[in-house]
């Protein structure tokens, strides 16, 4: 919690690979590089979302400059000695500039103070271990403190397998969490991100007081994939959505990364309105 | 692959062997002499017996203790219900949707307080396997086994959960009527349910669908149980430190610290609850009454604390877990 | 709660009808009058469980003298002058000797003392008015005052229409009263009885802390026939039933009569127990 | 049969004649004399249509209300809800099983605090009555509502609840999912939920579909809604006393008191809000206004009463319901 460490909210933007142009994932059509985050990578032909890392998602979500980082430094202890983890978490350590799958501390959205928190699926799949785990925790005891709401973007592979029972007990703990913001009375707010699934999803992710979702992003206890290969069936399209999950009821609201902006700023201002007050 | 499972064929025949001298000492035609005679040499093969249980069992791998907690034969909940209470009443239904048979739950008496128990149960034979899931719970499971623990918490019962299950089920009728939001939210009241709550993982702890019903202030894991966040062959198939390849479960189960002891090193569990000499399976009475003299010690502890201290510790003890470096 | 009249626990008997035999509604065999109570009014030939008075019930549940009814004496006083309301009343006054759909008091059962109450379909259909509302919640409150859980036989065709809103609030007013015993940590027993159907189904009933229900009971919001009369579509067989609703998890336990007693008694044991311990 | 039903024709004509008149001043060809002279038309219509509404509203039946309560115009939930609040940020599903459009739950601003919103919403055309299913809410609409106020409970909102149903959707479907139940819950969390809770019966109160979010501090009724145990026509069906004839519908609406100003005196609500002249459907901004202005007096008022004396006297004011006599 002691850690303020300023980084660059921009920096996310160099995690984007190299070259003038990038090849829509979806559509095939090409991206003209400097428009990508203009255009919240988004695809301008066919609306394709982008995976965003960790600092992406920091950029175009927290107000210019006021991300303040917490915990930066936190790295797993490896509680399982488990073979070949350590030089897996070096290899995403260097490419991908995080020291594990969540990235929070302090920003203003809108001019509003939030507990902020993301996940970056490229780091190990954005798989939950007891870094994850403790940095999520510590987000909600920051939001406790200030007395301001959580926003949690959550995409994640599940729990971090390396790390054995331990990451499985990460469940419990940021679950627990929640509890603790229900009873101190701050919001608790969280993005569904492509893909979300298994042990991040049925945990905090699954009792925030709101649940937004990005369309079309995977969203599911198991894989669609992990399914139909474990029972040899086969889904029916579109199941495992957030579009599927909000058809359900699991899901408050599902929106294009387009109108996601707006929305969570009138929440913020609805969920934090002697804040607002105080701003004024 | 698994040194038990050998000894667990070999075991059998011993048993087998021990049988067949019984009836014999049991026939009236036996002379005095030759019962004697038989006599030692029963003594004979059960000394035998246990130096060799003692010896295997001194140096299990951690996918014996996969095989183990998977036995066919090992006691399941409704096994340690019934040897543990005198009474159980079996509630059903999670108001909401259905009844789910993979986890039961209820009231029973325990040396004079009333016990809101729960559990996974897995089933018997084929046909009950079936009807329970293979212990598989659905949301309805979950959502039963909270509405019986909100019921202990107003009536002001202990909370005592048999976890023992292979997985949370997974398919689409689950996934529609969420399964995720089932174990998050079981999580969540049992992190703060104002009365005392034992855990104990008597076979299969296996990851959401075990946590899911785990919370506790003491969690207890059988000696041969295990808890993991996933089924060390879906481990070996997913990671390339093991080829992909699901025959090589033994070694993830190794990597994944499958065992009661480094568990409880790591902090996941409170307690380990020794088995009987050679697994629960070969004496499911023994068993039960281990289980039911650790439940009772650790009620008698939990209930001596006042319940807003009980609920703080018990956020503590879940929230202090580390397993971090801070740079 | 001051009125303690003691009744004659078997005086129940009498409500059925003359003649020494009598025919069964479902098999048509002739029962024997003298066995029918002896037979908990099950029959013999078919198991068609009757449907009992509220004396008959407390006659077959009660400890044998122990039952003492309170406020018995209370009537409605006809919120709306409803047309045609009192001269209904004073009919089924006059037949069935009560002055409402639900008889409370205390009784001991197997010697644990319950609060204890239960309502009767032949006055006007065990429908709810003010009445049955406020003798429910003294019920309740007596079990809360006493610390001894309270035992409700429901069955009703639902709220008293003919005190409008007055009965539509008894919903209100009688799972508020649910609500007190949960926060006294009293438990709260309901045995469904044939038939179970709209505003008391969807009130207390539903709140109980166990819920029972006897055999091939009708259960339901609203009742089969009304629904395909109004929505003209034909049910399955088998909806509405105490075994529909406990496949749909709305129902703790299904019992025939026979097995319902020693089940009270086990229940009872359980939910009482430091008054057993008075007891020994 | 309905006295106002005739008149609520004419009043259309009348309004239709008015609309033929202004049109007419607004020609830019009309002479100065003319207009005065339509002005001087247009003010005795408007003065003479006030006087009718004043004297058919001053004695109107109960079947009148009913007919007012049902207006394919009147306002629905989202029309107050888009006329009192300057935003709101709807919320969806039940976290159990689906989404029920037939109610509405979310957050919105009021006077620089924030509010939790339900309210069944009945659908204005054809395809959105279908989608709302008629305001029939499911258990998941329930359920929903319930979360939302937990929600509300938990960050300390006050709760509003507009009340807007036929009755409760009771098929195969509902009952499967627990109907009863759902109703029966939100009754229960209602009746003690920590923060203050206020109901407007803004048309149709039906029945348990109406009581399952209308267990209120504060319980508000336009002047023209129904709060009824039962829809008068049923009523008729069922009873003797009015030959089981649906058509004598009117006659049971008299009996069973549907009128604002009964249902206050039996102590069903606790205020009833005027409707503008005519109805609410001649002036929804007009009523909007009306009950934003109450909902706001009696929000203020219940937020300056710590919460435990708020819940104990919400349970003591549903207790205390009397209308039985002891002898
Ligand atoms: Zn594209
Ligand atoms: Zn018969």
């Amino acid at each position: 919690m002691s850690q303020h460490r300023p980084t660059d909210n921009r920096s996310g933007a160099e995690a984007v690979p190299e070259g003038l142009w990038t090849k829509c994932r979806q559509c095939g059509n090409m991206l003209y590089q400097p428009e990508v985050s203009d255009d919240l990578y988004v695809c301008r032909h066919c609306g394709h979302h982008s995976r965003l890392t960790a600092r992406q998602r920091i950029a175009i979500t927290a107000d210019e400059g006021s991300f303040r980082e917490h915990d930066s430094a936190m790295r797993t202890s490896d509680p399982l000695d488990f073979p070949g983890y350590l030089e897996k978490l070096r290899e995403d350590e260097a490419q991908i500039g995080l020291r594990d799958a969540l990235v929070w501390g302090e920003c203003t959205i809108d001019g509003i103070p939030v507990s902020f928190a993301a996940m970056d699926f490229s780091f190990r799949g954005g798989s939950m271990g007891a870094v994850v785990g403790e940095k999520f925790v510590r987000a909600a005891e920051h939001s406790i403190e200030r007395r301001i709401p959580l926003l949690v973007f959550a995409c994640s592979g599940g729990a971090r397998m390396q790390e054995g029972i331990v990451s499985l007990l990460q469940m419990a703990k940021t679950t627990a969490a929640v509890g603790q913001m229900g009873r101190a009375a701050v919001p608790f707010i969280v993005v569904y991100t492509d893909p979300l699934t298994a042990g991040v999803f049925a945990s905090f992710a699954s009792v925030a007081d709101i649940v937004i979702a990005e369309q079309q992003s995977l969203v599911g206890f198991a894989g669609p994939r992990v399914i139909e290969r474990a029972f040899k069936i086969k889904l029916p399209p579109g199941s495992h959505t957030a579009e599927f999950q909000f058809e359900h009821g699991m899901v408050d609201i599902v929106v294009s990364r387009r109108e996601l902006q707006p929305l969570l700023v009138r929440i913020l201002r609805l969920v934090s309105p002697r804040r607002e007050a105080d701003a004024e | 692959m698994s040194r038990w499972l050998d000894f667990d064929r070999r075991l059998r025949e011993v048993d087998e062997d021990i049988q067949k001298l019984e009836r014999l000492l049991a026939a009236p035609s036996i002379s005095e002499e030759r019962r004697s005679q038989v006599r030692a040499q029963i003594a004979e093969i059960r000394q035998r017996e246990e130096q060799i249980v003692r010896e295997v069992f001194s140096h299990l791998t951690a996918w014996d203790n996969v095989l183990l907690a998977r036995h066919a034969d090992r006691p399941y909940t409704l096994d340690y219900i019934g040897a543990i209470f005198d009474d159980f009443v079996e509630l059903h239904g999670d108001r909401r949707f259905g009844d789910d048979p993979a986890i039961v739950a209820g009231l029973a008496p325990l040396e004079g307080r009333t016990i809101a128990v729960v559990g996974h149960q897995k089933g018997r034979d084929v046909k009950e396997r079936q009807f329970r899931n293979f212990g598989s719970a659905r949301p309805e499971g979950y959502r039963k086994a909270r509405r019986v623990m909100r019921l202990a918490e107003r009536l002001g019962y202990p909370v005592v959960s048999f976890v023992d299950t292979p997985a949370a089920e997974s398919r689409l009728e689950a996934e529609e009527r969420g399964i995720a939001n089932a174990i998050a939210e079981n999580m969540l009241v049992m992190s703060s349910l104002a009365t005392p709550i034992v855990a104990v993982i008597v076979g299969e702890g296996g990851s959401g669908g075990a946590i899911g019903t785990a919370v506790a202030d003491h969690v207890m894991m059988l000696e041969h149980a295990i808890y993991s966040v996933i089924p060390p062959e879906s481990c070996a198939v997913i990671l390339e430190a093991f080829g992909r390849d699901p025959k090589r479960g033994p070694e993830a189960a190794e990597a994944l610290r499958l065992s009661a002891q480094r568990t409880l090193e790591l902090g996941a569990v409170d307690e380990v609850i020794p088995e009987p000499p050679g697994g629960a399976h070969r004496d499911p009475g023994g068993a039960a009454e281990r289980v039911k003299k650790a439940i009772i010690k650790a009620i008698q502890r939990l209930e001596s604390i006042p319940t807003e201290t009980l609920v703080t510790a018990r956020y503590a003890k879940i929230r202090n877990l580390r397993h971090y470096e801070e740079q």
